[in-house]
């Protein structure tokens, strides 16, 4: 084993990606599309998250092209608006709420519980079609002339004042908020009752616990957003008046449901990563989770206060002062368990043995990013500051800081850390690191600007701005450019690696989750018999003792 | 090996402590209950035909909140179930009471208030 | 090695469970102990996302009956009390069937399984049959909210014949659309749940008929219990929320 | 350098023009500002913090020096630390923001009172001296001065970045802010809720006048008659005066110095008569019926437009006395133009 890196790789000479594996075991198109295996699953999520991904960021392509000039020049103002509604629609509904549980979760969870498969394999599928299918819809809509609500609907804008295609984009979402539903649904309930043998609750994978925390909130919250879409159709349709002024209709109470369900969606989004960086910090340092149970619970704590925080998206929009008080408390509450975690995972370093993989490197990301992007949240919780900074370029960089640099970073890096398990091939090392880098330095170059830009007052959804506004745009589409590099990058050489990368062996991280001591990739039923957990999790003794064990035995 | 031993294999150690015990609810509880419901509904009727003010609608809920626990501990055997699901159906109602709690913070206290 | 992985559950284990092995029995569940509660907690799970999703109109319902009391109170005045009242009944009755039918196959007794799903099932159908009648009469009279919605009748009931009730101010004779549109969309979901419902029925009958649930394996039947029961929940507060708002406005 | 002449030219003036920080253009302004160096400040040291932790734990603890961990389970003490301190700082910036928040949203008394009406795309400005103004906005300095503004539409959202100042625009319903331009000059104006098509579009410009240069300019472009005068005609021709004309025996009560007064209404509840509820008495007025009268005023929805309102709740301000009421009453009289109540004892 060398200094710099933990990895440990069979011999290449001898060593072979294993016969029987879950992706050999049936062939044809047809044993994907009715699967029932969780891993196929993920695959097939991957594989069209990522599609939509690109989309999604073609069009984020396409709105910094357009504001690297201040004169509306490249397309007309409806366009530009159809531009960033869809892309906040894919990116959020299509891409991120999927991202890392509908992948890594539905690979991992199983196995890291050390069961053969999630609850209800045909309800996994279902919300796989599902989600093809608000998918397709949302590429109809595109199709047949866009939508331009922005990704919030706004009422009585979306419901009286628009002739694009509102509805379906509206069921569109509503069918692919079932495909989360049915997701988080399976997750709680593999949770409880699929555990092998030993696994009690305070065994499991810190990723296990973080994507508890976000499927309870994908149970509770996305019915919400569910009915609040419903009721947009019926007022659409039907002209009723429950969100409309003129009727006696009150158009908040739109947004209070619709964020209801959209504030703790953003915690859908960053939960799950943050379980992946927990694996992933603990993994390159050799060490437990400092402080695991405070992690633990601060994942449940973020869940059970993002339920209570919703209407500092609407503190100027009419609420009532006294309630934006007691709202704006209850965000600073729910900063809290965020810093706990950051804390814990920098001292998770501690007396660590640390390497620097490519894993490692977007964890540090996300840490960096997340922290900015976390506490820029809390000048928007902030009531006062909030009336300057809302609506403008401040809250676009708030919320890619937490998405982009947060979720996004935390998914590859996840996607790289467990790239060896899910194909049985190592990606090559030194162009990923280049990959990480460059992502790194494009993100802060693309949304450090807008920062800036927010406090100057440049309003988002903007199509023209005023000339002295241009440079700091100018700046913030380069770094597009280069982040967009950045993301391609990887999509090539993981593709590449698939046929030419170094065969990963069982452990290559020399990591201590169960998903580590199966074959890569694994069997369809993942054990060949049901493991016992008789020790805690991020257990590195034991890992040693195994490892010898296993020497000596096969010796 | 002694850690293996300490950690034979015990299924009582991971699901036990959520099993419910299986309990089957015989006919003659399910027609008190459908008696109750039905007795509950007449009252409810009777009840909204007296003018009691503004205890008309606390009553009429009153009536169904009976009547639906009611209906979840013994139609839906809550009753007999675990605690997790006890636990389930408590989060289900707590997460509706946030939603009508908190957003009528927000009617109520609006000073312009048709409240 | 041995650490890990180890034989799976030893023969005594079977002991604490009435075991029962039947072809239903999922190859990546442990037991069919763990199969069954596997199944009915996810039940109960998505049984919380329709209260979440119902919660979101009662809370809609909240707000405007409050709002707009009066409104809301000759609205409610419109619907047909002995229609309502029965069609509870109706509904709870069918929920009884349900009840007892989980009981019949656990008991394993498969003609009486098949003839209290049949039971549950015609009622079902009952209670759309009056909502249908419902539904008509208020199409009838321009009730629908939309463009044809005509408020005439609460601005002036007289003229309608109808003396128990206060006639509206036109602003709030508006406002009576607010309450119709909420009917609609709340017993309208409701009734939309009972039709996959009645739905799923037969196709339980079906299998029930087979036999399929009187050997042990009763998990379907109770889990669609659970959703059965959760619908007349639903109806057990439409009904006094959308039908007895005020019953006695003049006095 | 290297750099060609024209293109460094190109440059410097580019960067000359472009902005970095906003002007402070009003009183908040510095308040505003106050509060966002704490908040950076916050940022800076937190990220600096965990920046150099990482840094620091990733050099010492490295694998090449460090190549076996020693494991630690947790700290207690640490983990306390690192959330009351967190918690702590953002309190302070819950208690800082919101005093912020209710200075900015609480207009002091005795400010002058500019309505703004929004709508698809564009913005009106409606001085109480009749002026009307369409995406612009003049201001004299030195004075508070309150926005009291309205939708037709949809959503809106009035920011003026170098006050400080923004505030939704809302349908149906009032909203309020106000500020105090310090420095004479132009600012942007910007409607920052999306709006539909044209919302880039809806932008504007805002000019800060010395107190002379304003009174200047209200002479130069006033257009003959106040806001309170066009609301007397609509008093008038809407035919309000036929019930609220001031006398013993009119069906409908004395407008003369209810605003700001204290109402008691039938449903027992007590209603301060602000802008807000001139405007939802005349909508909706049903839902509000004042105490000692019977629900038969007619609603007004879909007959008035916001505009109309606006007059109308401007003239109702100003009417101290039933005086104007009675005049026009006499006059519209002789044109038969309103209804006249039976009963109703002329002057
Ligand atoms: C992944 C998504 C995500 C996450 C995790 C967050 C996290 C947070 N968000 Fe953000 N937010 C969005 C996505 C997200 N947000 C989106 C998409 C929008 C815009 C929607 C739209 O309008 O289109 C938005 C908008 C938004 C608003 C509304 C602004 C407005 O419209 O006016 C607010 C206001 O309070 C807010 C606050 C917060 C806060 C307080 C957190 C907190 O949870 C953050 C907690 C984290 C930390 C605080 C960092 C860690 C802390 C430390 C390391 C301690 C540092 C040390 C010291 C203090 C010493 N967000
Ligand atoms: C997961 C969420 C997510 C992600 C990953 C991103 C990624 C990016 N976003 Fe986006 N964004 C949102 C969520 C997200 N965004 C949301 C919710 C909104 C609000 C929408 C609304 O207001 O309704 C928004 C709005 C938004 C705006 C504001 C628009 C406006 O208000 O007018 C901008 C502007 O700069 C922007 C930029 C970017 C950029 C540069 C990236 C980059 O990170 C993307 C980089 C990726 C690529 C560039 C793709 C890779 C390259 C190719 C596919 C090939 C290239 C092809 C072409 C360029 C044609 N986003
Ligand atoms: C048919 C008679 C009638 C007409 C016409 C009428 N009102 Fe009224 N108005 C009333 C009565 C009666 C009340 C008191 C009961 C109530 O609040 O509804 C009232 C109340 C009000 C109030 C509430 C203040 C208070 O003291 O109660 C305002 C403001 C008002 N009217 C303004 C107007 C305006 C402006 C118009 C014309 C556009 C108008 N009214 C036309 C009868 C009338
Ligand atoms: Cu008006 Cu944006
Ligand atoms: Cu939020």
């Amino acid at each position: 084993m060398s200094e710099s890196t933990i990895l440990n790789l069979p011999d290449q000479s001898t060593a072979r990606v294993p016969k029987r594996n879950f992706i050999t075991a049936e062939d044809g198109l047809l044993s994907w599309l009715l699967t029932g295996d969780h891993k196929r699953i993920a695959m097939l999520y991957l594989i069209s998250i990522t599609f939509f991904f690109f989309i999604g960021g073609a069009f984020a392509g396409l709105i910094r092209l357009e504001l690297l000039t201040p004169q509306p020049d490249l397309v007309a103002s409806d366009t530009y608006n159809k531009f960033f509604t869809m892309h906040g629609v894919i990116m959020v509904f299509l891409f991120l709420v999927p991202s890392v549980p509908a992948t890594l979760g539905n690979f991992l969870i199983p196995i890291m519980l050390g069961a053969r498969d999630l609850a209800f394999p045909k309800i996994n599928l279902l919300s796989w079609y599902l989600y093809v299918v608000g998918g397709v819809m949302v590429i109809a809509t595109m199709v047949l002339g866009g939508v331009d609500t922005g990704w919030t609907f706004t009422t009585p804008l979306s419901t009286h004042y628009l002739n694009t295609h509102v509805i379906t984009t509206a069921l569109a979402i509503f069918v692919a908020g079932f495909s989360s539903i049915f997701t988080g649904l399976n997750f709680i309930v593999t949770i409880h009752r699929m555990r092998c043998p030993g696994m009690t609750w305070f065994r499991m994978p810190l990723f296990v616990w973080s994507n508890y925390a976000a499927s309870i909130l994908m149970v509770l919250g996305t019915p919400v957003l569910a009915i609040s879409l419903t009721l947009v159709l019926l007022e659409r349709v039907f002209g009723i008046g429950v969100f409309d002024p003129t009727k006696g209709g009150d158009p908040l109470l739109f947004q209070h449901l619709f964020w209801f369900y959209s504030h703790p969606a953003v915690y859908i989004m960053i939960l799950p990563g943050m379980g992946v960086i927990s694996e992933v910090v603990s993994t390159f340092s050799r060490k437990r989770v400092f402080g695991y149970t405070a992690v633990a619970f601060s994942s449940v704590a973020i869940a059970l206060f993002g339920f209570f925080v919703w209407e500092h998206h609407m503190f100027i929009m009419g609420v009532s002062n006294y309630s934006a008080l007691v709202f704006s408390l209850l965000t600073m509450l729910v900063a809290v368990p965020s810093a706990i975690k950051i804390f814990n995972w920098s001292f998770t370093l501690q007396k660590g043995s640390i390497t620097f993989e490519t894993p490692m490197l977007y964890a540090f990301g996300f840490m960096g990013l997340f922290t900015i992007g976390g506490l820029t949240g809390v000048f928007l919780g902030s009531l006062g500051m909030d009336i300057h900074l809302t609506e403008t370029y401040f809250i676009v960089a708030h919320f890619h800081f937490v998405m982009v640099g947060g979720m996004l970073m935390a998914f590859l890096s996840g996607i790289h850390f467990w790239w060896p398990k899910i194909t049985g091939r190592m990606y090559p090392e030194a162009i990923s690191k280049l990959a990480a880098v460059v992502t790194f330095i494009g993100f802060n170059l693309t949304f450090l600007p807008q920062f800036i830009l927010g406090y100057l007052g440049m309003p988002r959804r903007y199509h023209s701005y005023p000339p002295e506004f241009q440079i700091l745009n100018v700046m913030s589409t380069a770094g597009a450019t280069v982040l967009g590099i950045g993301y391609l990058m990887p999509i090539i050489y993981l593709a590449w690696s698939l046929k030419y990368g170094a065969v990963a062996g069982n452990n290559p991280w020399q990591a201590t989750g169960l998903e580590w001591q199966i074959q890569s990739p694994p069997l369809t039923e993942n054990f060949t018999e049901i493991p016992i957990m008789d020790h805690e999790a991020y257990d590195y003794d034991w890992l040693e003792h195994k490892t010898k064990q296993e020497v000596t035995t096969v010796g | 090996m002694t850690e293996h031993e300490q950690h034979f294999h015990d299924a009582t150690n991971v699901t036990n402590p959520e099993h419910g015990s299986h309990h089957i609810v015989t006919p003659k509880v399910y027609a008190a209950v459908f008696v109750t419901l039905l007795v509950g509904t007449a009252l409810t009727v009777v009840a909204a035909n007296i003018d009691l003010g503004l205890f008309n609608p606390i009553i009429a809920l009153g009536i169904a909140c009976t009547k639906a626990v009611i209906v979840i501990l013994f139609f839906m055997h809550v009753k007999y179930q675990s605690n997790l699901i006890k636990m389930t159906v408590g989060a289900g109602f707590f997460t509706f009471l946030v939603l009508i709690t908190l957003t009528l913070s927000d009617y109520i206290s609006r000073a312009w208030g048709l409240w | 090695m041995a650490d890990t992985i180890a034989t799976t559950e030893p023969a005594a284990e079977h002991e604490l469970h009435e075991h029962v092995f039947v072809p239903q029995h999922r190859h990546h569940f442990e037991t069919e102990q763990q199969q069954r509660e596997a199944g009915s907690f996810g039940m109960w799970l998505f049984l919380l996302t329709e209260i979440m999703f119902f919660g979101g109109m009662f809370f809609a319902y909240l707000l405007y009956r409050n709002w707009y009391y009066d409104a809301f109170v000759v609205g409610s005045n419109q619907l047909s009390l002995p229609l309502g009242t029965a069609n509870t009944a109706v509904l709870i009755t069918s929920g009884f069937f349900m009840a007892l039918s989980v009981w019949a196959a656990e008991v394993r007794k498969r003609g009486l399984l098949v003839l209290l799903l049949v039971l549950t099932t015609l009622l079902g159908i009952v209670f759309l049959g009056i909502k249908y009648v419902e539904y008509k009469e208020k199409y009838e009279l321009h009730h629908i909210p939309g463009e044809h919605f005509d408020v005439s009748e609460f601005v002036n009931p007289a003229a309608y014949g109808i003396t128990n009730e206060k006639p509206l101010p036109p602003d709030m004779a508006q406002k009576v659309q607010l309450y119709f549109f909420l009917y609609f969309a709340m017993t309208g979901m409701h009734a939309l749940h009972m039709i996959i419902g009645i739905g799923l029925l037969f196709w339980l009958i079906a299998r029930a008929r087979r036999g399929d649930f009187s050997a042990g394996y009763v998990a379907p039947i109770e889990n669609f219990g659970l959703y059965w029961h959760f619908v007349d929940i639903v109806w057990l507060f439409l009904f006094p929320l959308l039908y007895l708002i005020n019953r006695h406005p003049m006095k | 350098m290297g750099i060609s002449p024209v293109l460094w030219q190109f440059l410097e003036r580019w960067l000359n023009n472009s902005a970095l920080f906003p002007r402070e253009a009003s009183t908040i302004a510095p308040y505003m500002d106050a509060l966002y160096f704490f908040l950076l400040g916050m940022t800076v040291v937190g990220v600096a913090l965990v920046a150099t932790i990482i840094t620091v734990f990733s050099l010492r603890y490295r694998r090449s020096v460090h190549p076996v961990a020693t494991q630690i389970e947790g700290s207690t003490l640490l983990e306390a630390t690192w959330t009351i301190i967190p918690l702590g700082i953002f309190l302070i910036c819950f208690v800082w923001g919101a005093l912020l928040y209710f200075r900015i949203y609480t207009p002091p008394v005795n400010s002058m009172n500019i309505y703004i009406v929004g709508k698809q795309w564009m913005w009106k400005a409606e001085h109480p001296g009749g002026q009307h103004e369409i995406n612009a906005l003049h201001v004299p300095t030195g004075q508070n001065i309150q926005l009291t503004m309205i939708s037709q539409d949809v959503f809106h959202s009035f920011s003026i970045p170098d006050f400080r100042i923004k505030r939704e625009v809302i349908p149906g319903r009032y909203s309020t802010v106000w500020f105090n331009a310090t420095t004479p000059g132009e600012y942007h104006l910007f409607c920052t809720q999306y709006c539909g098509t044209n919302h880039s579009q809806m932008i504007g410009t805002i000019t800060a006048l010395s107190p002379a240069d304003y009174k200047k300019w209200t002479e130069e472009s006033t257009s003959g008659m106040s806001l309170a005068q066009n609301g007397e005609r609509l008093f008038a021709s809407m035919g309000c005066n036929a019930c609220h004309s001031g006398n013993a025996a009119a069906r409908g009560p004395s407008l003369a110095g209810v605003y700001g007064t204290t109402l008691q209404l039938t449903n027992g509840a007590q209603v301060l008569v602000n802008d807000a509820y001139l405007r939802d008495a005349i909508l909706n007025p049903s839902q509000h019926v004042t105490a000692g009268y019977s629900p038969i005023m007619p609603t007004y929805q879909g007959q008035i437009s916001e505009d109309g309102l606006i007059d109308l709740v401007e003239y109702l301000k100003n009417l101290q006395t039933n005086y104007r009421v009675h005049q026009t009453l006499t006059t519209s009289e002789s044109d038969q133009a309103a209804p006249i109540t039976p009963g109703v004892s002329q002057p």
